[in-house]
C-alpha cells in the first residue's frame, strides 16, 4: 500500500495546477457566460495548453506523446477541472480516443491521424454514438432487440463505407477533426453484435455539422450535431473489425473505463475548487462581526464537503492505480457514480455556505452547481448506475 | 372543524388561470428566450393580460375592487401561474401581497382615496416594498446563544423638509418588483423612530437600477433603488407599527413557496409526459421500475410540499390556531419553507434526469426549473439561517 | 372549506389521552421491562385502562356505545398513546379501527345484535383481522410493467359442513392482536367464491401461537393463526365485498402513521429536555449551533409529518375530495406512508443522538423508539413497494 | 501510487477471514441476543483470537507481539467486524491502548505491564476517560473552562496517587485487567491543562466495578461503570508527564488518530457484511417467480451499498498508509466521520432489501443496523465531526 506520487506523477500535477492557475481559471467565468455555445471555447487556451502537452498526454512516448499513467492523467484533470471543468474535459475528450487509437488501431491508421492529431495544437478528437433514439440504449443496450441503439447506416460500396443518419449531443461535434463514429452495419441483429467503429476525418465528403448545442453548464466543452449523407468513409478507417465496436476494448482499459474514470476525477477538481471557495468565503466574509467560519454550522458544512471529496480522492487513485495495473473491477463505474453525488452534494453545500451572504449568489459557486448537474446524465442517472450494478451480481 | 375541501370559488379561480396559463403563458414559456437564465426579458405583455383577469388585486377586498383573496388563495394562483412563467407569477404575487397589505390595512382612508383607483385602473402599476440595505447583516446564527438584539438603524433616513413633508437619502437594494413598480412602501428612520413611507415611482430624486439577472439570482423583477434628496410629502408616512407585516411579505411566504411548487409540478409534468413517450429499454421509459419510482418520488414531493405550503398559508390568516391547538407552536412559514425548498428542489433535478442531456439544454425548460427551484432553495440566507430561527424558538431565546 | 380548525371535540379528547399517558402511562413506558426490545411484555393492564376510557369503541357510532370518532380523531388518539408506549396505541388502535369497521359496516343487524354486546362489555374483548397466508407473495415489482394480475387464491378454506356451518383449515400468519384478541375476521375461500367469515377465539381447532417478538419486528401483538377442522356457524359469513375495506386496514394506515408519529414525538420530546439540562462546552447544549439545528430538523420532520398523515386520514373519509380537485389524485395513504416513516426514524435517530453514548442504552427509551421508528419504515413491504404502488398509477397500469 | 498489499498484509489478512467465518461468524448472533449484558463476551473466542495473535498483534515484535502494520491493521480489524463488529473491537480496544504503551510508557513500565498482558490470553485493556459530566467535553475540551471535562480527582500522598470519583461507559470497564486511566491532578486550570493518565491494575485498592451497562447494539464488546474511593495507584504508574495527559501522543499516530482509524475499519467489515447479506437475499429469494435480483430497484440498492462501501475501504486504506507513514492529516478523523454515514446507509440498506420478505426481519440485518447506530455517538456525532472540521479551518 503506497499513497505516495512519483516525481513524474509530481511533476505533471505541478504543471498542471500551474497552467489551471494561471491560465485556466482567469478566464473561466467570462467562458461560461458567453451566450453563443459556438464561441465558449478559447483556442488560445486550447493551443497553450497543447504546446504544454496536456492535449497529447496519454500518447505513448514511441508514439510521440507524453505516455503518462492513468494516476498522473487523473492527477492533472482534477488540477484543471478545479479552474474550469469544462476546459479540463476539452483535453480529456483527447484522451478518451487516444486511448483507442493505442489499443485498436493499426500502425498504418496510427501513422495517418497520429500525425496530425500531434502536430497540430488545435487538433480536437471527438466521439459519435448518440443519436435521437438511442441514449440509454447505447450505454445498455437491451438484449434481444433489433430495433434499439444506433441507426446510423453505414453499408459497403467498394472500399468505402456510405454513412447515412445523425448523431445528436456529440462532444466536439462542431471542432474535431477526427470522429470515432459508432455506424450500424448490420440491421438483422441486435445492436450490441451489429455496430462497427470508423474513424471519420472532418472533411469527410456528405459529412456536415449542424447546431451547437446550448448547455446549462459545461459551456467551454462544445457539443454538437453531425448529419451524415451519402458521406463516404474508407474501409480503410475501420477500426477492428466489422460489427465489432462493442466489443472492442474488452481486456483494456480504455474507452469505457477510462472514461468512468475520467468524470470521477474531474468531478474531484470541481470538489476542490467548492472547498477552496467555501472556505475562502467563511473566513473572509463578516457576519454579526464574526467570520462565518466561527459558525459551527458552517464548520460542519464544510467538513462535510472535506470529507466527501477526499472520499473521492481516495477512491478515483485507486481505480487509476487498477487502469495502470489493468486490473479489472467494478471499482471505475462505481467511483463515476459516486462523482455524481459527491460533486452535486459539495457544490450545493458551496452554495448554502454563500447564503450567508444575504443576496446575490456568487457567480463561481453558481458555475460549479451548474457544471456538476452534468453528471446526473454522463455518469450517474439510473442507467449509469444499473450498468454498473448489474455487474456486481454477475 | 378540520376540512381540506376547496372552496368551489377557490376551485374555480384556479381552474381559470390553470386556463389561462395553458392558454396564454405555455407557449410562451417554452420560448427559448425565456429559457435563457442569463437575461430572459420580462414578458410585460403576459404579466398585464393576466392583470386584465384579475390576478395583481386578487387579495384587494371585493368592496375595493379586488377579489378579497386569502392568503391559501394566493397560493393557488400563484402555483397556477408558476407552472407557466415563474417571473409572471412572482410579479403578481407581489404586487398581489403588498396591495392586499398596504390598501387592506396600512393606509389611511386619505391615502387609499389617494392611490387606490390609479391602481385599480393601471393593468401595469406594481407595487414595491423597500426595506433591505446593503449593509443588512441579518447575521442569525453568529452567537446563536445571544440575547436577542436590537435591530440596526436604518441607513435611510426621512428628513422633516424645512417646507414640510420628507426630504429621502438612502440606498435600498434587492427590491422586489422594483423594476416596474409605480409605488413603493420603503422603511426609513424619521426623527422620531422609523416607518414605512409611500414614494411614487416618478419622485424626483429616485432611481431605480434593473439588478443583472445573472449574477442577481431572483425571480420577476429586481432592482436597487436610490433615494437623492427625494422628495416626499409628509402625507405619504404610514402610521403604525408595521413589523409584524413586513415579516409577512418577507421571502419566506407561502405564496413564494407556492410559485417555487408551480416550477417543480411543470418540471413533474414534462417529465411524466415524456416518460410515457420515450421509448428505451424496449418501452416507455416510465415502464422501466427506476424511473418510475424516481417520478414517484417527485409525485410525493409535490403533495407533501403541497400540503404543507397551503397549511402554513393558511396558518398566516388563522393565527389563532396555534394558540388552540390546532396547529404546533412553531413557526409555520419557516417549517414549510425549510421543507419544501430543498424537497422542491429535488424534484426538479430527479425530473429533469429523466430527460437525459436534453436536461442540460438551454432551449429546454428543464435546466430552468433546476435553476429556479435552486434560487428558492438559496432565498433570503437560505435554510440553515431558517432552520436556525426555528432552533432559537425551541431554545427559548425568544 | 379549507379549515386545519380541529373541533372542540377533538382537542378535548386529544387532552384526556394526553393526561392519561402522563398519569398512567409515562412512568411505566420507561420501566426497563418495557424498554427491552427482545421480549417486553404486553402492558395488558394498561390497555384494560385505556379501554375504560373508551379507546378500545373509539370509532364505534355514538349509539352503539363508542365515540364515533372519524379517522383523523383515532389519528389523534393514536399519536398521544404511542408518545406513551408504542404496544397499548398498536392493540388499541387495531381494535377500533376493525371495531369501526365490523359493527359499522360489514355486519348485518344479526351479526351485530350476538356480538357487540360482548364486546362493549369486556374491555380485555380485543378484535382482528386474519387475511395474511404465508405463502403470501405479494410480489409487486416483479415485471413492473406487467398487466395487474389476478389476486392468489386463498389457501385458507372454508368448507360447508355436513351439518350446516363452515369448516376452516388453514393457516393464517402475522395476525396483529391475535393473542389477545377474542373475535377474529379471517379471509377464506368458500366454495363460491372467497370472503370475511367471523371465528370466536375459542372456537374448537383455532390456535394462536403468539410471534417471537424479537425475530417478529412488530408493535402491539401478533401471532400466527392455525385453523384445523375448525367449526364456524353459518351465520358468521360477512356478506358483499370487503376488498376496499381490508386495503383500509392495511399496515399502511394514516392510524399507524400517526402511532409512528407520536414515537419519534417522544424521542424529540426527551432531546429537547435534554438539551435544555446537559451542559457541555459551558452551556445548556441546545445553545449549540449544532444541536439547536438538529433539534429544529427534529421538530420541522413532526410538523410536515403531521400534516401529511392527518391529510390522509382526512382523505379515507372523504374519498370525493380527490374527484373535486381539493386532493391529488394520488394514494394518499401511501403518499403519507413513504414520506414520514423516513422522516420520523430519521427523527428518531438524531433525537438520539443528542444523548451520547445513552443513546444506545436499553435501560433509557431511546434506541427503543429507534428500534420502533425503524420498524415502521420496514412495515409491509417497506417504503419500495409503496412507492411502486405510486409509479404504477402515475404510468397507468392500474 | 500502489494499492496492492505486501506478503504479510495479506496473510494476516487471510489468518483473518478463517478466524472470523469459522469461528467468530458462528456464534455472532447467538451472543448478541443473550440479555445479560455481562455474559455477552465469549471468552473462549477471546482466547482462540488470543492465541493466533490478535489480541497482541500491535506490540512490536521486540517487545514479544507481532508488530502489524497500520494497513495490516486495518485489515484485520474490517475481517473480525464483518463477523461480529463487536468481537473485532473487543481485539482492537486492546490494540488501542498497547499503541499507547509502546509511545508514553518508560521502560520499567512496559516491563512491568506488557509482560503479563502478553503471557495472558484474557488480559484485555480498557481505557477510562468519560464521566458523568465529562462527554463531549472529553473530547473538545472547552478553552478556558476550569470547571469541564474530567473531575476524577487524583492527590498525590507520598509516592501514590489517590483517586476519588466516577468513571462511565467505559469500555472493558468490568473485564479489564489494566486500565489507562484520565485523572484530575489540578483543578486550578482546564481540563486539557490538569490531567494526568495513570495505569490502574484491577487489583488497585479502593478501585471496584459498577454496573454493565446494557446497549442495543456491539453487545459482545462491554461497557462499565468504574468507582475509585480513596484508591490508591503508585507514582509509578503514571504516563508521561504530570497534567500532561492531552499533550501525549503529540507527533504519534496512536490513541486519538488510532481510534479514528479502528471505527472507520470496522465500519467496513459491517459494510462488508450488509452487502454480502444483500447480495445473497436478493438471489436467494424468490418473489413474482424471480430471485429479487432481476429487479432494476434491488440493483440500484446493491450497487449504491457497494459504492459507499468501496469509497469507505479506499480511504481507510489511504488513512492506515499514512499512520505507517506518520503522515499527519485531517483524513483519520474524516474518514470516522464518514463510516458513520456509510456503515449507517449501507446497513439501512440491507434492511429495505430484506423488506422484500414482506414479514419478519432478518435478525442478522436487524444486528447490523444495530451494531452500526453505535458510530452515531463513537464517530458521527456533531462533536466529532466539529473536532475534526475545526482543524481545516486551521
Amino acid at each position: 500500500m503506497d499513497f505516495s506520487l512519483n516525481e513524474e506523477q509530481t511533476a505533471w500535477q505541478r504543471k498542471a495546477r500551474k497552467f489551471a492557475e494561471e491560465e485556466i481559471k482567469p478566464i473561466s467565468l467570462a467562458r461560461d457566460q458567453i451566450a453563443d455555445p459556438a464561441e465558449t471555447i478559447d483556442w488560445e487556451l486550447v493551443k497553450k495548453g497543447s504546446k504544454l502537452g496536456f492535449r497529447t498526454a496519454v500518447v505513448s512516448k514511441e508514439q510521440g506523446g507524453h505516455g503518462i499513467d492513468y494516476v498522473t492523467q487523473a492527477l492533472v484533470m482534477a488540477e484543471l477541472a478545479k479552474a474550469d471543468s469544462a476546459a479540463s474535459k476539452t483535453f480529456s475528450q483527447c484522451w478518451k480516443w487516444s486511448h483507442l487509437i493505442s489499443a485498436a488501431c493499426t500502425d498504418e491508421q496510427k501513422e495517418r491521424f497520429l500525425k496530425p492529431f500531434l502536430a497540430d495544437d488545435t487538433f480536437v478528437l471527438g466521439s459519435g454514438q448518440t443519436e435521437a433514439n438511442s441514449g440509454s440504449d447505447t450505454r445498455r443496450p437491451p438484449p434481444g432487440d433489433i430495433k434499439a441503439g444506433v441507426r446510423l447506416r453505414a453499408e459497403l460500396d467498394g472500399d468505402h463505407w456510405v454513412l447515412n443518419g445523425e448523431k445528436q449531443f456529440i462532444a466536439h461535434g462542431n471542432i474535431a477533426k477526427l470522429f470515432f463514429l459508432y455506424v450500424r452495419t448490420d440491421f438483422s441483429v441486435p445492436f450490441a453484435d451489429g455496430t462497427t467503429i470508423l474513424l471519420v476525418p472532418e472533411d469527410t465528403p456528405g459529412f456536415s455539422r449542424g447546431k451547437v448545442y446550448n448547455k446549462s453548464g459545461w459551456r467551454f466543452y462544445q457539443n454538437g450535431e453531425m448529419i451524415f449523407e451519402d458521406a463516404r468513409v474508407p474501409v480503410a478507417n475501420q477500426i477492428g473489425e466489422t460489427n465489432g465496436a462493442l466489443r472492442k476494448g474488452d481486456g483494456d482499459t480504455s474507452g469505457d473505463m477510462f472514461g468512468d474514470l475520467e468524470l470521477a476525477a474531474n468531478a474531484l477538481g470541481i470538489c476542490d475548487a467548492a472547498c477552496e471557495q467555501a472556505l475562502e468565503f467563511s473566513r473572509s466574509h463578516v457576519s454579526g462581526g464574526q467570520p462565518l467560519w466561527e459558525q459551527q454550522l458552517v464548520q460542519l458544512k464544510i467538513g462535510r464537503m472535506n470529507m466527501l471529496t477526499e472520499a473521492l480522492r481516495s477512491y478515483v487513485l485507486r481505480v487509476a492505480w487498477e487502469h495502470d495495473q489493468l486490473i479489472h473491477s467494478t471499482n471505475a463505474g462505481l467511483a463515476m457514480n459516486l462523482s455524481t453525488d459527491t460533486v452535486q452534494e459539495v457544490t450545493e453545500l458551496n452554495l448554502e455556505i454563500h447564503d450567508y451572504a444575504g443576496g446575490a449568489m456568487d457567480r463561481g459557486a453558481d458555475k460549479l452547481a451548474r457544471d456538476s448537474f452534468i453528471w446526473s446524465h454522463l455518469a450517474g442517472d439510473s442507467v449509469q448506475r444499473l450498468k454498473i450494478a448489474g455487474r456486481i451480481g454477475k | 372543524m378540520y376540512d381540506l375541501h376547496l372552496s368551489e370559488e377557490q376551485l374555480a379561480i384556479r381552474d381559470t388561470v390553470r386556463d389561462f396559463v395553458a392558454n396564454e403563458i405555455a407557449a410562451i414559456a417554452i420560448h427559448p428566450d425565456r429559457l435563457e437564465p442569463f437575461d430572459p426579458p420580462l414578458p410585460v405583455a403576459l404579466i398585464d393580460k393576466a392583470s386584465e383577469l384579475g390576478l395583481r388585486t386578487l387579495a384587494l377586498a371585493e368592496d375595493r375592487g379586488g377579489a378579497g383573496a386569502d392568503t391559501l388563495t394566493c397560493c393557488l394562483v400563484a402555483e397556477e401561474l408558476a407552472a407557466g412563467d415563474v417571473d409572471v407569477a412572482s410579479v403578481l404575487a407581489q404586487t398581489a401581497s403588498l396591495g392586499g397589505l398596504l390598501f387592506g390595512r396600512l393606509m389611511s382612508a386619505e391615502q387609499r382615496d389617494r392611490f387606490l383607483p390609479a391602481f385599480l385602473e393601471d393593468n401595469g402599476y406594481h407595487l414595491a416594498l423597500a426595506t433591505r440595505e446593503p449593509t443588512t447583516d441579518t447575521a442569525l446564527g453568529i452567537n446563536y446563544h445571544r440575547p436577542a438584539s436590537e435591530a440596526p438603524a436604518l441607513e435611510t433616513v426621512a428628513a422633516a423638509a424645512p417646507g414640510g413633508g420628507w426630504v429621502v437619502d438612502g440606498i435600498k437594494t434587492r427590491v422586489a418588483n422594483a423594476p416596474v413598480a409605480k409605488l413603493f412602501a420603503v422603511s426609513v428612520a424619521t426623527g422620531s423612530g422609523s416607518g414605512l413611507l409611500l414614494v411614487p415611482h416618478d419622485a424626483p430624486g429616485l432611481t431605480v437600477t434593473e439588478i443583472d439577472r445573472d449574477g442577481g439570482w431572483y425571480h420577476g423583477s429586481c432592482g436597487e433603488v436610490t433615494f437623492t434628496d427625494c422628495q416626499v410629502p409628509a402625507e405619504n408616512l404610514l402610521s403604525g407599527d408595521q413589523s409584524g407585516d413586513q415579516a409577512d411579505l418577507s421571502e419566506i411566504s407561502p405564496i413564494n413557496q407556492a410559485i417555487n411548487l408551480g416550477v417543480a409540478r411543470a418540471a413533474y409534468a414534462a417529465a411524466v409526459d415524456y416518460g410515457k413517450l420515450r421509448v428505451q429499454g424496449g418501452r416507455p421509459i416510465i415502464e422501466h421500475q427506476a424511473i418510475g419510482n424516481k417520478l414517484a418520488e417527485v409525485a410525493i414531493s409535490l403533495d407533501v410540499s403541497r400540503s404543507i405550503i397551503w397549511q402554513a398559508a393558511w396558518a398566516c390568516d388563522n393565527p389563532q390556531a396555534r394558540a388552540d391547538g390546532s396547529l404546533s407552536a412553531l413557526p409555520q412559514s419557516l417549517v414549510s419553507q425549510v421543507a419544501s425548498a430543498e424537497m422542491l428542489h429535488r424534484a426538479a433535478k430527479d425530473a429533469a434526469e429523466c430527460f437525459g442531456a436534453m436536461g442540460v439544454m438551454r432551449d429546454m425548460p428543464l435546466q430552468k426549473y433546476i435553476h429556479d427551484t435552486r434560487m428558492f432553495l438559496h432565498s433570503g440566507n437560505g435554510n440553515t439561517d431558517a432552520k436556525l430561527a426555528i432552533a432559537e424558538a425551541l431554545a427559548g431565546y425568544r
